[in-house]
């Protein structure tokens, strides 16, 4: 049966047909959080909320923005197959948002993407992957922090081959970012030497995965890619039932399921030396303790910074534009993030901005330098290994960082 | 109404027709509307029906009877398209009727009623009247749209829905839901719905179980005016008062297969119909001295047994 | 508590496109449950293949908006064709099962992997409403009035919307008001009440079956055009059994077997829907309900519709509209 | 010799790479490709290996190191064509798939990984003989399926069974069945990592709760109902709306995450034969099917059994007959209610816990009750098998995100020959 | 029933209620003023009054719709009584559950869907005996003897019968227990003539061996012919009632209830 909300579209829907209204700025800067607290992402959840609320901490603590504090809203995105996302959209708008973060999961953020840039307001995510973003029609308004999926798939993939894996299955969730990032992974195991043999792109819906799993195990792979949310803990469930265990066959995991919470409850070693890939340089340690201060019970750290940059850019283009209206910010957002006096928090930069002088944001997920479709040029890619407690480390085994076209 | 002489005419007739027929199973008649051959229905090991040859005539009350489960409400399902016969073949006014769904059988003039009742309950007895018409051009999706297509004719059937309505003393529940009838009303609006199809040939199951002795005699004309009027009656009925009353000729069913056919005067005396159908009561009402006689016997049985209780 | 959007939120939705767009698919299930008696727990794959005839007419082999609709219109008919062969002679019961059997394929079909190309996946398909909004009369802009402080406005293509859509209502309401008083709806109903009555007096009761679900698919099918104009989207998932569900309780809600029930139980359905979300998120916010957080109350007004939904039937089985006589026959 | 040679080496080798390792660590300082020739564990030495760009122009050409490894660092990133000469490959050794030729992309900064998989030669069978493999590949992964049906088939069973009781019964079609499945689960996850109880003491005790609360359920509810003479078709609308309420009521109370019980979780499975099972899903099959057969005979054998048939046949009649209808009823719930609990503690077992996991299931089991016969127990455990069976082996054909399609499919199918279902029989007309 | 047909004031016209009063005194089972109904508002019975005394066999006859199943159904707890009272003994037992009646020893064949079609022709006897499961084989094989088709037919389901068939099965499983009061609601519709016989004996028999027994019949002559009185009910009143021979030969209920046809 359908999902728990499918008749819950509430009353203002925004026509992807009309045209961004002009620029109506109030004076307030009005951040709104489209992050997941239900649903199948919701254990990232917590480390996006506290990177933006630190910022915001600070920026804040600053000054504010324009003069005044800033003010946020949190609301939550749900997954795809609920539509909470529209309902929250629609809340934040009525709120005056001017620029929203999120979605998490590339496909909510496409769902309501048109509804928010059709409203004129930023639409920032900082963990949608999926590469379709680049390319979608967005009226310059859609930014992310996050690097699109053809990094972490070039890593992933090339992680795969230097492991030795000649035959690899691909367990892919079904939506854009599950199928994007796989394909990017197929492509560079096959390009490198390596073959798939099987590839299932699955149904995160599903009640059960033995059939998928099934088709996998026919196949005898020696690596597992394992892209999905948090019904990977039920895939797992499934491999080690069918008697193909990380012991025995190697696995990779993604940014969407690697998680320190998750396989808590799984017999020990159950994870053990599986190897996994997500977004963002090495954080320091002082930004974790600051996130811990924010949130005590952080388990995962995952885009935490991208969500705390893109907070702060957000402000720093309402800086620059003078402006606190979504449209003026979007105009400043790619100014801020490249060309100009380095500086790495928001003073330092809100200073030099004040100063005159043009400034390059640099953040603690990597330099962030915006593209014309609104994309991090560079960025960095962890290579995370677990440990037999189920749990990986903070410290990456390796960071590569690279250019996202090449 | 017709004229007293027509309504002789009729059932002199028919009488004229019966009277130098032979009585044995499946005898051929001048005229008929039904020709029935090798049907034959079984269920699992039991063969409900399995009527070798039979003929009813056109324009006569027939009654069908027969003990219990003899396989006369099969009989008439597999004639009426309603359960598919094993085998077997049969000609409703020469035309071959074997395999057509109850609808078109209904269409074709040869309308049945069940006998456990099939009241539309939540549409009111008049509405039920209402639907047995035939040939309604409202009942076209296209022509509903448009009342004025419809309403003369509407009218008509609502007219001749109240007649029968007040012959069948339903009129007082006209406009009640045909779910709050009572069990012998539901029979009688039964039996009205499937008069208002007019048809050729009405196949009556059990009509009168259940229905006032005093309602089923005034009935009783009201079958006869059919007949009058050159429908032809084939009826299932226990009640042999009835049977004698109206039938012009009475086929027996036991066991599935037509034992005896043959005008009720005579067939009520017929041995086998006797032992397998009627039993002590046969060509008469139980008189009260028999009815005193059974109890009699009853009592002393009683009495033995008692008796033996007690040695016991 | 921020009473003037609550109120203005509610007021709106009394006439908004859900209602509408529900109000259409309702009255189809109400030709198919209340006047025919056919339990189709099937209606969302009208909408559905409405809705995605149109999307992928227009997204997928990039033809006008009109022949999406008349796709869409010719799917639902042949879709009812297709899901009233082998289902219409089957019992009230089984038919149910069978309908939502056949719903669900058509979801999962939608949803599926397999057809991506063509559906989108569980993503669905988006940006096809365009040449709807070209016909739009209205220049861009809000429409509306202030009810006293509250504002009662909509968006032009909202508004717009909105018309065709109670336009479409009152037609087919028009529909169903003739036909079903015409001897065409009495062999409807009588056989909702026994089947083999109503063929032993000559009505073809397949035939009018037929007829009676493609009638209520089509205009079911016209709640899915509704959906697809109004968000611009379609998405498998909005096309559940869960969405036939909140039909049937619209349906007996307004009355089973009225011409305007399914209309007035779609309307107070999203009012109440709308009002307590309205009030319980904004009481969660403003702290005035504290064992609650925001997204559990987003649950507790579907505990409250479930709620309703059960308390009506007990209290007034009949609807609003409804006859209670009618109630206390016994079908069985 | 040689060999030991090699042995060596290789030991030497991994050494050095060991201690090497973390020196890959960090943004290493690499832009070009590399790669590792092993043959069975060993490294491969002295291999050619040609690079050169996309359109032919030699970059470079190297031989493996004693660690069969190689490395060609490049000026401009982009598309690149390696080859190895198989001919430098020892004598014995072959490329898999037989291809010798990669075009790997070098992006800036950045080394990319070159993988060749080496077999013996005589092994070329493994290669050819892949149809061979296929089919007892084929023939596995069916008997896995088969087995996966099962038991998907036999929780589908238990559910179907408890809303066939009630159905059978009460006539009510209950559509608030899936979220007594979702119920018995949820009880139990309380007891178990709530509680801190082991999970089969949890267990019972979810269902036993959740028996009491299907009687309760009958005698404050359903019961009162049926007092005020509520028609079949509004209690099934009705059960609509408790399915609404109470799977709202265990989102907020539960939350929409997926949980596991605190047992059992990951179970590894064991090797049967072609198949491979966990533990934990054998038990739960055995206590399945137990179930099963002790309800279903005892609806047949026993006079509170037949009570409870004559009862669904015709209430008024029973209560004339002296069957108490309403003690009848509950018991019915009761038990109705315990084993549709039963089924959700196996469901959650078998694939985790949602507050939706009953729901999602529900048409399953409406499928595998009605594909049975409606109101017949043995017909809903047929049915239901047949439902597992049909949407798991469906899976070696069509993709298995459409699963449910056949099962769903095969429904509509067998009634369009059967329309009273399996093992239903036919009304009689007249 | 038209205006003309208003019971009719005659010597046995229960006008007033003190004949009932009289006889009612020391009989088994009675009803008093009775008014019940099943719609909202709308009345079936209005004010029937019945008694029956140790061992009598009552027979209540009427047109079609009269409310005779009704009252049969409101002394039995399966209609509600919006007013009057049911004595048993003289227990009270308005409104009681009707399973709770069957273990007082009442019996009830229903005029319609008076058997578990599901359930097979023994499992339907089973049922009848429900309350005595030992007396199951006993009491079977005496009604066996009664209705021999259904021994032969005892593993078939009840839904499969012809109609004369359920009316055995019916009238059998109120024999399987031994009830000491027995409503039976038109026991001989649809049975054939010899079985008609059979009912009308066997109803005698168990009178004889001292069962109270109700009847409702259509086939009313014969009815009223062996019971030892007689009611005639029209519009949920008592129109009538006396003897059998007084009601039978009552030149007004013949006219208006029993008809002239079985004497043509
Ligand atoms: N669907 C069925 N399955 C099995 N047996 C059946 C079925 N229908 C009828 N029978 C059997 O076939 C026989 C004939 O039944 P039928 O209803 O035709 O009898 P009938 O002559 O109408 O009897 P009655 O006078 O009692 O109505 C009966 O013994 C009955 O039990
Ligand atoms: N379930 C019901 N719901 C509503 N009204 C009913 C119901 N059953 C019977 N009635 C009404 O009650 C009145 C008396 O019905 P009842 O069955 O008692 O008549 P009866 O005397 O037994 O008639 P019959 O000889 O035809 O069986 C009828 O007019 C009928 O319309
Ligand atoms: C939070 C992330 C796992 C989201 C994912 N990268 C996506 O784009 O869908
Ligand atoms: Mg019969
Ligand atoms: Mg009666």
């Amino acid at each position: 049966g359908g999902g728990g909300d499918t008749a819950t579209q509430a009353s203002q829907s925004a026509a992807p047909e009309s045209s961004a209204p002009a620029a109506k700025g109030d004076g307030t800067l009005t951040l709104g959080t489209l992050l997941p607290q239900t649903g199948s992402l919701a254990y990232l959840g917590p480390p996006e909320f506290a990177g933006v609320d630190l910022a915001l901490k600070e920026i804040n603590e600053a000054g504010g923005v324009l003069g005044k504090p800033v003010t946020k809203y949190d609301t939550d995105s749900g997954d795809t197959t609920t539509n909470i996302a529209s309902q929250s959209v629609d809340k934040l708008l009525a709120q005056k948002a001017d620029a929203i973060i999120g979605a998490a999961s590339s496909s909510v953020s496409e769902s309501v993407i048109d509804k928010i840039t059709g409203a004129g307001v930023v639409h920032f995510s900082p963990a949608n992957t999926s590469d379709k973003f680049t390319t979608i029609a967005d009226k310059g308004l859609y930014f992310r922090t996050a690097p699109p999926d053809q990094l972490q798939g070039r890593v992933l993939g090339d992680l795969v081959i230097a492991d030795g894996n000649d035959t690899v299955a691909i367990m892919a969730m079904q939506d854009s970012y599950g199928t994007g990032l796989g394909d990017q992974v197929q492509k560079t195991v096959t390009d490198a030497g390596g073959q798939v043999v099987v590839r299932v792109d699955y149904d995160p819906k599903a009640a059960d995965f033995s059939a998928d799993i099934a088709k996998i195990k026919a196949a005898n792979p020696k690596g597992i890619v394992l892209i999905g949310f948090e019904e990977t803990a039920k895939v797992i469930g499934e491999l080690v039932k069918q008697g193909m265990p990380a012991s025995k066959h190697k696995w990779y995991m993604v940014d969407g399921n690697m998680s320190n919470d998750n396989f808590k409850g799984m017999p020990k070693g159950t994870l053990d030396g599986v190897k996994g890939t997500y977004p963002g340089a090495a954080a320091s340690d002082e930004f974790r303790e600051k996130l811990l201060e924010v949130n005590k019970d952080l388990a995962d750290f995952t885009y935490a910074p991208e969500s705390y940059d893109a907070t702060n850019l957000i402000a720093l283009a309402a800086e620059a534009a003078k402006s606190d209206a979504g449209v003026d910010i979007a105009a400043k957002l790619a100014e801020v993030s490249k060309g100009g006096e380095k500086c790495t928090n928001f003073k330092e930069c809100v200073d030099l901005l004040k100063a005159g002088k043009d400034i390059d944001y640099d953040g603690v997920s990597g330099p962030v330098e915006f593209n014309d479709a609104g994309d991090p040029a560079v960025a960095t890619i962890g290579i995370y290994q677990y440990g037999p407690d189920n749990t990986y480390p903070v410290k990456a085994l390796e960071y590569r960082t690279g250019n996202i076209g090449g | 109404m017709h004229a007293e002489t027509t309504a002789n005419d009729r059932k002199a007739a028919a009488t004229a027709v019966f009277k130098d027929m032979p009585r044995e199973p499946g005898v051929p008649k001048p005229d008929p509307i039904l020709v029935v051959d090798n049907v034959v229905r079984r269920f699992g090991g039991l063969t409900a029906v399995d009527v070798e040859h039979v003929e009813i005539q056109r324009g006569a009350i027939t009654a069908l009877i027969g003990p219990n489960g003899a396989g006369k409400t099969t009989f008439f399902n597999q004639l009426t398209g309603f359960d598919t016969a094993d085998s077997g073949s049969w000609t409703f006014n020469g035309r071959a009727m074997n395999g057509v769904p109850p609808h078109k059988v209904a269409r074709n003039g040869m309308v049945r009623t069940f006998q456990l009742t099939k009241a539309l309950s939540r549409l009111t007895v008049i509405e039920n009247m209402r639907l047995g018409a035939q040939r309604q051009k409202g009942e076209n999706f296209w022509r509903a749209l448009v009342p004025a297509f419809w309403t003369g004719q509407e009218d008509e059937i609502t007219e001749r829905a109240d007649d029968l309505l007040r012959r069948f003393k339903l009129d007082a529940k006209r406009e009640d839901f045909a779910g709050s009838l009572s069990g012998g009303q539901r029979k009688l609006l039964e039996m009205a719905r499937a008069l208002m199809v007019e048809p050729e040939l009405v196949m009556l199951d059990e009509p009168m179980a259940g229905v006032n002795p005093a309602l089923t005699q005034s009935l009783l004309g009201h079958v006869k005016d059919l007949r009058e009027q050159g429908m032809t009656v084939l009826f299932v009925e226990h009640d042999m008062d009835m049977v004698r009353d109206i039938s012009d000729w009475v086929i027996v069913m036991a066991q599935g297969t037509v034992i005896a056919e043959g005008p009720p005067s005579t067939i009520m005396s017929d041995e086998r119909v006797v032992d397998a159908y009627l039993g002590a009561h046969h060509d008469a009402p139980l008189s009260d001295s028999e009815l005193q006689a059974q109890l009699q016997d009853a009592e002393a049985e009683l009495e033995a047994e008692i008796e033996e209780e007690t040695q016991k | 508590m921020d009473w003037i959007t609550i109120l203005s939120t509610t007021i709106k939705s009394a006439v908004g496109v859900e209602t509408v767009l529900y109000a259409l698919a309702a009255i189809g299930i109400n030709i198919h449950f209340g006047y025919t008696g056919l339990l189709n727990f099937g209606q969302a794959a009208f909408m559905a293949v409405a809705g995605y005839g149109l999307a992928v007419t227009v997204t997928v082999m990039g033809l006008p908006f009109w022949v999406g609709i008349i796709v869409g219109l010719v799917a639902a008919a042949v879709l009812a064709l297709l899901l009233g062969i082998p289902t219409l002679h089957l019992r009230a019961d089984y038919l149910a099962i069978v309908t939502i059997a056949g719903a669900e394929i058509i979801r999962l079909v939608f949803r599926s992997v397999a057809f991506k190309d063509i559906f989108g996946g569980s993503d669905g398909r988006r940006g096809f409403g365009t040449g709807f909004q070209e016909l739009n009369p209205f220049p861009p802009g809000d429409y509306g009035f202030n009810l006293g402080p509250i504002p009662l406005f909509f968006a032009h293509w909202q508004l717009w919307v909105m018309l065709v859509g109670w336009v479409l209502i009152a037609v087919c309401c028009l529909i169903v008001y003739l036909v079903m008083k015409s001897p065409w709806g009495r062999v409807l109903k009588a056989i909702r009440e026994d089947e083999d009555a109503v063929r032993s007096l000559g009505k073809n009761v397949f035939s009018y079956k037929m007829q009676s679900l493609v009638l209520g698919g089509v205009i079911g099918c016209l709640g899915g055009f509704i959906y697809g104009l109004a968000y611009g989207s379609v998405q498998p998932d909005v096309f559940g059994t869960e969405t036939t569900f909140y039909l049937y309780t619209m349906v007996i809600l307004g009355g089973a077997a009225r011409v305007f029930g399914p209309v007035v139980g779609s309307m107070l359905f999203w009012v109440l829907l709308v009002l307590l979300n309205g009030t319980l998120s904004e009481a969660v916010a403003a702290g005035v309900i504290t064992f609650i957080d925001a997204n559990q109350a987003g649950a507790l007004r579907y505990v409250f519709v479930g709620l309703g939904l059960i308390l009506l039937l007990v209290f007034r089985p009949q609807g609003i509209f409804g006859d209670k006589r009618e109630i206390a026959i016994d079908a069985r | 010799m040689r060999r030991a040679v090699i042995a060596f080496t290789a030991f030497l080798g991994g050494l050095v790479f060991l201690l090497a390792g973390p020196a890959h660590a960090g943004p290493a300082d690499c832009q070009g490709l590399r790669g590792t020739l092993t043959f069975q564990g060993q490294p491969v030495n002295g291999a050619k290996i040609a690079v050169t760009t996309e359109s032919g122009q030699p970059v470079e050409e190297v031989t493996t190191n004693a660690q069969g490894a190689w490395d060609v660092q490049v000026e401009q990133p982009g598309r690149f064509k390696v080859t190895l000469d198989t001919a430098t490959l020892p004598q014995n050794v072959e490329i898999r798939g037989g291809n010798n030729v990669r075009t790997p992309t070098v992006y800036e900064g950045n080394c990319s990984s070159v993988l060749y998989a080496l077999q013996a030669k005589g092994a070329a069978g493994q290669q050819q003989g892949d149809s061979g493999a296929g089919q007892s590949t084929f023939w596995a992964q069916a008997a896995q399926l088969t087995f996966e049906g099962l038991n998907l088939g036999l929780i589908i069973a238990l559910a179907a069974l408890g809303l066939s009781l009630i159905y059978g019964t009460t006539g009510l079609t209950n559509f608030a069945h899936g979220e007594l499945v979702t119920l018995g689960a949820i009880l139990t996850y309380m007891f178990n990592v709530g509680f801190g109880l082991h999970l089969i003491p949890a267990a019972v005790a979810g269902v036993i709760l959740a028996g009491a609360l299907g009687y309760g359920q009958d005698r404050f509810f359903w019961g009162q109902l049926r007092k005020r003479g509520t028609g079949t078709i509004a209690m099934m609308i009705i059960s609509i709306g408790v399915a609404i309420f109470l799977r709202y009521i265990f989102l907020i109370f539960f939350s929409a995450q997926t949980e596991s019980f605190a047992q059992y979780t990951a179970q590894p499975g064991i090797e049967i034969g072609p198949i491979s099972a966990a533990p934990k899903n054998l038990v739960a099959m055995g206590i399945e099917l137990a179930v099963l057969i002790v309800v279903g005979i005892a609806l047949t054998r026993t006079r509170t059994g037949k009570a409870a048939r004559a009862v669904a046949d015709n209430p008024a009649l029973a209560a004339s007959s002296g069957i108490n209808v309403d003690g009848v009823i509950r018991i019915v719930w009761t038990a109705g209610a315990a084993i549709a609990a039963l089924a959700g503690v196996m469901l959650g077992l078998s694939q985790n816990l949602k507050y939706t996991m009953g729901q999602d299931i529900l048409l399953l089991i409406f499928a595998g009750v009605t594909l049975g016969g409606l109101g017949t127990a043995f017909g809903a455990l047929v049915g239901s098998l047949v439902v597992g069976l049909f949407i798991q082996v469906s899976t070696l054909w069509v993709p298995p995100e459409l699963k449910s399609v056949g099962a769903l499919a095969v429904l509509i199918i067998v009634l369009l020959v059967r329309p009273q279902g399996i093992l239903g029989r036919r009304e009689r007309i007249g | 029933m038209t205006a003309a047909e208003e019971p009719v004031q005659s010597k046995q016209a229960v006008t007033d209620r003190s004949a009932h009063l009289e006889g009612a005194a020391d009989a088994v089972l009675r009803c008093d003023e009775l008014i019940a109904g099943y719609l909202p508002g709308v009345n079936i019975l209005n004010g029937a009054d019945l008694y029956v005394k140790q061992g009598e066999l009552i027979g209540i006859i009427g047109p079609n719709g009269a409310g005779k199943s009704t009252l049969l159904k409101a002394m039995f707890g399966l209609v509600t009584i919006r007013s009057g009272t049911v004595l048993l003994k003289g227990e009270d037992i308005t409104n009681m559950k009707a399973h709770s009646l069957v273990s007082r020893g009442v019996g009830y064949v229903p005029q319609t869907n008076n058997v578990f079609p599901s359930l097979t022709i023994e499992e339907n006897l089973e049922m009848g005996a429900f309350q005595v499961p030992g007396k199951f084989k006993e009491r079977f094989e005496f009604v066996a003897e009664l209705f021999p088709a259904l021994k032969e037919r005892r593993k078939q389901r009840a839904g499969s019968l012809s109609g004369g068939e359920r009316q055995m099965v019916a009238m059998a499983r109120a024999l399987m227990t031994e009830p000491s009061v027995l409503l039976l609601d038109e026991p001989s519709a649809g049975l054939s003539p010899k079985l008609q016989d059979l009912v009308f004996i066997q109803a005698q028999q168990i009178n004889k061996a001292g069962v109270t027994v109700i009847m409702v019949e259509q086939n009313a002559r014969r009815c009223l012919q062996i019971c030892h009185r007689g009611y005639v009910l029209d519009q949920g009143r008592n129109a009538y009632s006396g003897t059998g021979k007084q009601l039978a030969n009552d030149p007004k209920v013949i006219e208006l209830y029993l008809g002239t046809l079985a004497k043509a």
